[in-house]
């Protein structure tokens, strides 16, 4: 094909977390992408969540980088307001056509400052905050969004013309039309969401009735700091803060009475611990926290801890127990009724969240009409197990929410696999469409005695009408080094842009300051005013003159006046020092080392080679395949067999693809762009080299061996992964056997082991259906502690308690006891449980026994993760950079995981993952160079005495001690600008560019004293 | 002592003779009463010169980092705990060095007990085991050494060498006096009191930097008060640069201090500069149950963190 | 010469008199060190003592000084005197060493092309009241570099300990001139000859070690030697030596800014800390202990006696007693002079 | 003076990290919350950047008071960059504090990205408290 025929572009429709995943990935590797919002902002929902688990991260602060990122990038336009409304083309070469609704504001002349919001007469519920509050008709969705402008709801707007009015950058145009557009397009990936289960639609919860019966998302806002109560833990009846919480969990989810859903929305389980946890903290009383459930799910990596720790730690109280209706009090407490420890009981709250489920819109089932991809029973979008991010159409994939209910991690690592799947078809057509700005010159200020310009905004009335400018303007003259100085209404505006181009010409100055708002939104577009100049962008400093001082001095006029002199003088110190700084350009080895020939490593070979790039993958035994060799189905009733067997197929028959078994890493050295791996394959112990520039590892994991429960003394107890190859072996003994019991659990969640394997579950489901078809009559006792059969999976326990397999809990204090037993010459083991329910011991005499042993880390784990320096977790698994936001990247750079060296997972799963980890990599193949960044550590050598303090501490392993001359250097291409070195550094012996110690200190010595002392 | 002396000079006759160290760092008898001072052996014919006796406070851990090629050092306790500490910084490899350990029931202060002689001439000093008759110009007394023992060597916890390649004299037991009641029963005092003493103290530094440069962990290439971009302390001797001095130097030596007290045996105007470092030992000891120079595959406190470690410090509202 | 006599008990009463009049700087006890130091009453006088830690001459060259400041875009003042111009200023009790080693300053100081304002100030106000050693210590070497337990050389007045008496010794005017405001007694002749005795005891005790000008020409000639490596192996290379020498003088100039005022500070260096003679370029003559501690004997040995015709120390004893690391000038002197075996590589 | 000392305002320099605390900053901003303008803000990349130096010499230099903000354990954007910070101010201020430096001089909190409300809350309780210390006497630097 030939390139001319493939669009490199991709249009990408939603704007949440995955949507700017996919979209930063394509656009990364060189792909023009399109992305498509239909509310004003993106963000999706994340920006709604106060915190995320396991680890209580707040939501805002690790996806507003995303945000800023995603906003400026050069080849990513956003489309809000827009809706996708029909495609035609083929895969390659696809022609869209987008609506996008007007929003009454100018984007390129809105600044954000809000004055108009401020004097908008029409109040209405705030739809970001679920009502609990109220917005203006001219709004912006939330604080951090990206686009920062402001939009019209023309629904609401009275037309007075009073936001018209205020608008000092004359932003506001009542005029504007709906737009629509025609796009081309190679690929498109589908990331429309989900939406949040109806609760009003189980009538006997009271939900928009009762005040105090409220949904998890509104008490996630009522969480946020940015919420509508502050933060403040209240409720909405009587605004006094709640001492009794309880949860309701699987409400629209799991409930084939109430409402037919039959699938487990797999995030409510660990969202409502994480509110539990988190509504704990926000209050100053020992707040009563109660979740009701039917079976608690923290499956993910890292949620058993999470779920122990809530239980132990913070005091979490979690009952067994369906809710059926809640009853209301004459003071809008809730009274609930539930069974706790077989006896009936009521308990009075203050407040309910009911953890609603998550559905697919009717609109997101529109769009799938308009775009001809097939739905699958539940209303999400239909996918195979074997390619889980790719529809039922040629061209078109998915990511996130609206195939499966899924967590955060999740969505990002389908985003990726999804990208990297676009990426595949249009590989041909790579820097086609994507652009690289041009710039003039840079010119050599070396040297020079600084000649700085200051540019002073008054941001309509927000910074003006409390700072006096010119007060400002005239002290800032007086200041060592300062040639020119400037005010304007809107620094940023287009206009003044030009103007200080021209000013700097005018002047030469060297070094710009702007005194305005933050440097964290506008830094960037001043940068590029000064690349446009031929400036360093660097030679830049701001001081935050709005956000910091008029904003929050509003009443103290002079003192915010002296306030902005001090700034600005700080700000001129500082600028006196910078220097221009340069970012490195390194090569890129463009092919790829797969560490791990299982299903992940070859899957992730696969699409790596599948983008053009060439790829080793390394196995250490003689023969590919990994655990899969002894997986025959998934439960959904794929042939694993075959899948792999046509996998490996295709992996040795593609020839960008090189494959070598029985081989072993001796040592690995070099980075990102540039690894270098000696190995020894074979049984000849040949020595190898390799050359790459990126690092999958797919080193999968293994299986543990249970000492309990006769496992190896018995021929008759199997593990499942035993068993199910004795089903698919068709073993005598199962077809005789009358008595079957799964023990669940063997390893995983003890002491030892604290984490959930996850697949267990349904493993247990899958066999004990393939048991019953096999033999409708075998009894089967499945005896667990919680059914973890999460998303889709759940219609398949269902099925099995249709079908007659009994489920019989147990209490991890009271373990079920196995006996190796004879009756009448037949050997038997006698397996005794107490049921929890029922709470009482009975006793089978079973035909088989088969454990649920846990997954557990590959041995090689350690020696891999010394050779390519990046972590391990507590169990010994890989630990990814970020588990939410970065869940196949390490801190180092250029290395990824993926599949079960990550965490226990099903092969859909680590197909996802391996096809994002390889999307991940192929980024940096993608390029010729990698740019360094220019905000580096850099080391003095005569200095440094090479104690390696600073090697110890860099979180990016970018410095190492350099054994001849025992001084310290930086890797650039690994070194993110942290400065924890420079702290640390007793010798004063490195710095961070940027911010040094010495451009600091001269800001502490003109910020510690004032103007007017 | 004579007979550790002689082991010394023995076992470093050795380690010459067989070409196994290039040079031993040793003690030889000072030229002033009441001092022994630091030696370089490099021929076996000044074997002789070696002494051991309860004068040699020096921390001669301090000259590997400068000496060349193989030595040989002689080590008490505190010395070897520098070691450790000088091997884990990559300023020593251990290799390069073969330790001659000496058990140390403390070293007398010499300044002290000229003090208590009032600094007149000494003609005569007997040695009585626990004490010392000390005669000369107008001068006879009876010092005990239990009083004349360097503060830092009070409440030496290490006594015996912590590592060593050759032992010297018998291992002897260890004080038990590692609880930091000084820095606790210093903490008790109100504010202004221990303000009143850190000056009272600090006011009478002269910068002379003996304290730094007498100290094994000190071996920056230059150190931050002698930087000048920036110039984080200035170098006037005014209260507020002396004392930045002396914290900044505390914290840089925090989890790597090895309570020799070397800083505080050079000082000339006797300032009580272990009073900031014995403080960070306590902390470090208490917050991160870190005691330093006592094994060489722990890392430094300051390399690591627990992401369960004390928030008490941190406002919380 | 003229003398007086003046009973021990009455010192601080004679003290309290004078300290309207005078800045006075005496030996103090402090912390239990014997300092030099501006006393505020008579009676934190301590008369027997060996010698001080530090030496007097921050009475002359204080260790930080500032010479000029300036604010904002104030003209720069020059500031050539901190202390109150009515008063003299008196150095009472400092030992014949130190009060000899201000002989050498003025000859730095008071140079003719090149004459210090700040120091003369002070200079010109100081009289100085030495008090003879009866005592010299182990650490003592007056006598080598030309001075004695009981030379006037340098006071105005000297002090010689006879009991319960001290026998002063008027030396110059300004001596003169302080004993007739003190109205003090004069002495007997059995007192003088009680004095004659303490004085030959006492010098009978410091032998000189050496002859300086034979010192100097074997200095010279060994300035290459790889002896200087050797006897330097133990140094620190810290600032004791020189900042308790009475003698040495050297200082940095420094502008500090506090708050948008400057000022030029002068403050004491030293020529053993690297940064003294570090280049800009980043280039360092004496980039080690070696060539540092070889300036400082060189100095005083060999160009002091070129420049000022006099060694530039006075023997007091003070670096030999306070280095840390017991690194004793005399040992490198004899060293050198030949007396001692020959050095070893 | 007299008049002056009744109108003293104290000087607090504060050191936020990029990511988290000068992002709540800006949030307190956006949401236009009060607080005194007391505060000198300093952006550094991550609290991990913040030397005992760059505390030191604020104080020496005249500051009244320091206040050091990032983000909270466990979201540092650099990892693990206020895990280190910790360690090291856990012992900056105790040895402030044992050296007699009023404790309240020198304050360390973490504020995210979106807590402008804790942000405001904060400068407003540092600002109260260095305050009610009065001028900082001890360790500043005096004009010679």
């Amino acid at each position: 094909m030939s390139s001319t025929r493939i669009t490199g572009a991709v249009l990408v429709v939603g704007g949440g977390i995955g949507g700017i995943q996919s979209s930063l990935d394509l656009a990364e590797s060189g792909f023009k992408v399109y992305l498509v919002e239909k509310s004003p902002a993106i963000g999706g929902t994340m920006p709604q969540l106060d915190k995320t688990f396991p680890t209580n991260d707040c939501s805002m602060c690790i996806l507003s980088p995303k945000l800023v990122e995603c906003g400026r990038h050069l080849n990513i336009e956003i489309l809000t307001n827009a809706e996708l409304k029909g495609i035609s083309g083929k895969p390659g070469n696809f022609k869209a056509v987008i609506e996008q609704k007007p929003r009454y504001v100018a984007m390129d002349k809105c600044t954000g400052c809000g004055d108009c919001a401020e004097k908008c007469p029409v109040k209405l519920p705030d739809l970001f905050n679920k009502g609990l509050s109220q917005r203006k008709a001219i709004f912006r969705l939330f604080e951090q969004a990206y686009p920062p402008t402001f939009a019209i709801e023309k629904e609401a707007c009275l037309e007075c013309g009073i936001c018209a009015r205020h608008c000092a950058a004359e932003a506001i145009d009542f005029e504007m039309e709906p737009n629509t557009l025609e796009i081309n397009i190679g690929s498109i990936i589908l990331s429309p969401g989900f939406e949040e289960f109806d609760a009003g639609l189980i009538a006997n919860y009271g939900y928009g009735i009762f005040k105090n019966v409220i949904t998890s998302i509104e008490f996630e806002r009522i969480l946020s700091a940015s919420g509508p109560y502050q933060g403040q833990l209240l409720r909405p009846s009587d605004m006094k803060p709640p001492q009794r919480i309880a949860w309701i969990q699987c409400v629209g989810s799991r409930d084939i009475h109430k409402v037919n859903n039959n699938y487990c929305s797999a995030v409510c389980c660990t969202y409502a611990i994480k509110e539990a946890v988190v509504a704990k903290e926000h209050s100053s009383t020992d707040l009563n926290t109660t979740i009701f459930y039917i079976d608690i799910r923290t499956y993910g990596k890292g949620f058993e801890n999470y779920y122990e720790r809530a239980k132990e730690e913070h005091g979490v109280r979690f009952v067994k127990s369906e809710i059926h209706r809640i009853y209301r009090d004459e003071n809008e407490n809730l009274i609930l009724r539930f069974s706790e420890n077989n006896k009936i009981k009521e308990e009075e709250f203050d407040l309910v969240v009911l953890s609603v489920g998550v559905t697919q819109s009717e609109a997101n089932q529109e769009l799938a009409k308009t775009l001809g991809i097939q739905l699958n029973q539940h209303g999400f979008c239909r996918v195979e197990d074997f390619s889980p991010v790719s529809t039922s159409r040629a061209g078109i994939f998915t990511a996130g929410v609206f195939s499966e209910p899924k967590d955060i991690p999740e969505t990002v690592m389908a985003a990726s696999a999804a990208a990297g799947e676009a990426s595949g078809i249009l590989a041909a057509a790579r820097h086609t469409l994507a652009r690289d700005k041009e710039y003039p010159q840079e010119k050599n200020i070396i040297g020079e005695k600084p000649r700085i310009g200051i540019f002073i905004c008054h941001c309509g009335i927000n910074i003006g009408s409390v700072v006096d400018i010119s007060a400002v303007k005239d002290y800032a003259a007086t200041l060592q080094n300062v040639v020119f100085v400037e005010d304007s209404l809107f620094t940023c505006s287009q206009d003044s842009q030009q103007k200080i181009k021209e000013r700097i010409e005018e002047h030469n100055l060297n070094r710009v300051v702007v005194a305005a708002c933050t440097p964290r939104t506008h830094e960037p577009l001043f940068q590029e005013t000064l690349r446009e100049t031929g400036l360093n962008k660097y030679l830049f400093e701001m001081a935050n003159i709005r956000d910091q001082c008029s904003w929050v001095h509003q009443g103290q006029p002079e003192k915010a006046t002296e306030k902005a002199k001090d700034l600005i003088r700080m700000s001129v110190a500082k600028a006196k020092l910078i220097e221009p700084l340069f970012q490195t350009n390194l090569e890129v080895n463009h092919s790829a080392l797969v560490v791990g020939g299982g299903i992940s490593g070859m899957v992730s070979a696969l699409t790596v080679a599948r983008q053009g790039f060439k790829v080793h993958v390394i196995e250490k035994s003689s023969r590919f395949g990994g655990i899969a060799n002894n997986i025959y189905s998934t439960i959904e009733g794929f042939d694993v067999q075959v899948y792999l067997k046509e996998l490996i197929d295709e992996v040795s028959n593609n020839p960008l693809i090189h494959l070598y078994t029985e081989a072993e890493i001796l040592d690995v050295s070099g980075y990102v762009g540039n690894f270098k791996t000696r190995l020894v394959i074979g049984a000849g112990k040949e020595e190898k080299e390799i050359t790459h520039g990126v690092v999958v590892i797919a080193s999968g994991g293994d299986i543990y061996k249970p000492n309990e429960y006769l496992y190896g003394n018995n021929p008759n107890v199997f593990s499942l992964i035993e068993l199910e190859g004795e089903i698919a072996k068709k073993n005598n003994l199962i077809s005789t056997s009358r008595n079957i019991v799964l023990i669940q659990c063997i390893g995983s969640r003890d002491d030892e082991r604290s984490y959930c394997s996850r697949t267990c579950c349904s493993k247990a489901v899958k066999l004990s259906l393939e048991l019953k078809k096999l033999n409708p009559d075998v009894n089967i006792y499945v005896l667990y502690r919680d059914i973890r059969t999460y998303g889709f999976k759940e219609q398949y326990y269902l099925e099995a308690r249709e079908k007659g397999v009994l489920f019989i809990p147990y209490d991890v204090s009271d373990k079920p006891e196995v006996e190796a037993i004879s009756k009448e010459g037949k050997d038997f083991i006698k397996v005794t449980v107490n049921d929890l329910i029922l709470n009482e011991s009975f006793s089978i005499d079973a035909d088989i026994l088969a454990l649920a042993t846990a997954i557990i880390p590959s041995p090689d784990s350690k020696k891999l993760a010394g050779l390519f320096k990046v972590p391990l977790d507590e169990n010994g698994f890989f630990m990814e950079a970020h588990i939410k936001l970065r869940p196949v990247d390490f801190p180092t750079e250029g290395v990824f995981v993926c599949g079960l060296a990550h965490s226990p997972k099903l092969i859909t799963e680590s197909i996802i993952q391996a096809k994002a980890a390889a999307s991940r990599a192929c980024i940096i193949l993608s390029r010729d160079k990698i740019e360094s960044g220019a905000t580096v550590s850099t080391i003095n050598k005569d200095k440094c005495s090479g104690c390696g303090m600073c090697m110890e501490l860099c979180p990016f392993i970018a410095i190492e001690i350099d054994g001849e001359d025992n001084t310290a250097t930086v890797n650039e291409a690994l070194c993110k600008g942290c400065g924890v070195c420079a702290s640390s550094c007793r010798c004063g012996a490195v710095d961070i560019m940027g911010f040094t110690n010495n451009e600091i200190y001269s800001m502490i010595k003109n910020g510690a004293f004032g103007v007017l002392e | 002592m004579t007979d550790v002396s002689n082991k010394i000079r023995e076992e470093a006759g050795k380690l010459l003779e067989k070409g196994e160290v290039d040079v031993i760092i040793g003690f030889e008898k000072g030229s002033i009463p009441l001092s022994a001072t630091p030696c370089f052996i490099r021929n076996e014919a000044d074997i002789e010169k070696l002494i051991w006796n309860e004068y040699c406070g020096n921390n001669l851990s301090l000259y590997l980092s400068k000496a060349r090629g193989k030595i040989g050092i002689i080590a008490k306790g505190c010395d070897t705990r520098a070691i450790v500490e000088l091997i884990k910084e990559k300023q020593v490899q251990r290799e390069r060095i073969v330790i001659i350990g000496v058990p140390c029931e403390g070293m007398l202060d010499r300044k002290r007990i000229m003090i208590r002689c009032q600094s007149r001439n000494i003609t005569g000093i007997e040695d009585q085991g626990r004490q010392l008759l000390i005669t000369g110009d107008s001068l006879n007394v009876a010092v005990e050494k239990d009083e004349f023992f360097y503060p830092a060597c009070q409440v030496c916890a290490n006594r015996n060498p912590v590592m060593c390649d050759v032992f010297i004299g018998n291992t002897i037991e260890e004080q038990k006096t590692d609880e930091f009641t000084d820095v606790t029963d210093f903490n008790e005092k109100p504010s202004e009191e221990r303000w009143a003493y850190i000056t009272d103290e600090i006011d009478r530094c002269i910068r002379c930097y003996a304290c730094r440069n007498a100290c094994p962990l000190c071996y920056c290439k230059e150190c931050f008060v002698d930087a000048t971009q920036p110039q984080w302390v200035g170098k006037t001797i005014e209260q507020s640069d002396t004392l930045s001095f002396h914290i900044m130097r505390s914290i840089h030596l925090a989890g790597r201090c090895i309570e020799c007290g070397a800083c505080e045996r050079a000082c000339p105007v006797m300032v009580d500069i272990r009073k900031l470092n014995r403080k960070m030992s306590a902390d470090v000891k208490n917050m991160f149950g870190y005691k330093t120079g006592l094994d060489i595959d722990q890392p430094a406190p300051l390399s690591v963190f627990k992401p369960d470690d004390s928030e008490e410090f941190i406002l919380d509202i | 010469m003229d003398y007086r006599i003046i009973k021990k008990s009455k010192i601080t009463e004679y003290l309290n008199n004078l300290i309207n009049e005078y800045v006075i700087f005496a030996p103090i006890e402090k912390d239990d060190i014997v300092l030099y130091d501006r006393i505020k009453s008579g009676d934190e006088v301590i008369l027997d003592y060996s010698n001080s830690v530090n030496s007097p001459k921050e009475a002359v060259i204080p260790q930080l000084e500032t010479l000029i400041s300036c604010k904002n875009n104030e003209d720069i003042t020059c500031v050539k005197e901190h202390l109150d111009e009515q008063k003299r200023f008196l150095l009472f009790g400092a030992r014949p060493c130190d009060a000899r080693s201000l002989l050498f300053l003025d000859k730095v100081f008071n140079d003719e092309k090149c004459r210090d304002v700040y120091y003369m100030n002070r200079r010109n106000a100081l009289t100085i009241i030495s008090l003879g050693c009866t005592r010299p210590q182990e650490t003592c070497f007056c006598t080598t570099t030309g001075g004695s337990p009981f030379s006037s050389e340098g006071s105005d007045l000297l002090f010689v300990d006879i009991g319960d008496d001290y026998i002063i010794q008027v030396i110059t005017e300004k001596g003169a001139e302080l004993v007739e405001k003190l109205d003090l007694e004069n002495t007997q002749n059995d007192e003088l000859t009680k004095m004659d005795i303490v004085i030959n005891k006492s010098k009978a005790r410091i032998e000189p070690e050496m002859e300086l000008k034979i010192l100097k020409d074997k200095l010279d000639s060994s300035f290459e030697g790889s002896a200087w490596e050797i006897l330097t192996e133990k140094c620190l290379s810290c600032g004791i030596c020189t900042y308790h020498c009475p003698t040495c003088h050297c200082f940095d100039m420094i502008d500090e800014e506090t708050k948008g005022k400057v000022e030029r500070i002068r403050l004491w260096d030293s020529c053993q800390f690297p940064h003294f003679t570090m280049q800009t370029s980043g280039f360092n003559p004496r980039p080690t202990y070696k060539e540092r501690y070889r300036q400082r004997i060189m100095h005083k040995f060999s160009y002091c006696f070129d420049n000022y015709n006099m060694a530039g120390c006075v023997g007091c004893g003070r670096c030999v007693s306070q280095c840390p690391v017991n690194l004793d000038i005399r040992q490198v002197l004899t060293a050198f002079y030949g007396k001692h075996e020959e050095i070893r590589l | 003076m007299g008049n002056k000392e009744t109108s003293w305002e104290p000087k607090i320099i504060a050191f936020l990290c990029n990511w988290c605390s000068y992002a709540g900053a800006d949030l307190a901003g956006v949401g236009r919350m009060q607080y005194p303008a007391n505060v000198r803000v300093i952006r550094v990349p991550c609290s991990g950047r913040i030397s005992p130096f760059f505390i030191l010499s604020s104080l020496q230099n005249g500051a009244d008071g320091v206040l050091v903000s990032g983000c909270h354990p466990g979201d540092c954007h650099y990892l693990t960059g206020n895990y280190s910070a910790r360690r090291k101010f856990a012992l900056l201020k105790s040895q402030l504090e044992h050296i007699g430096i009023e404790k309240e001089r020198v304050q360390f909190t973490w504020v995210s990205a979106s807590e402008g409300g804790k942000f405001a809350e904060v400068i407003n309780r540092v600002t109260e408290t260095v305050k009610a210390l009065g001028p900082a006497k001890r360790l500043v630097k005096k004009c010679l």
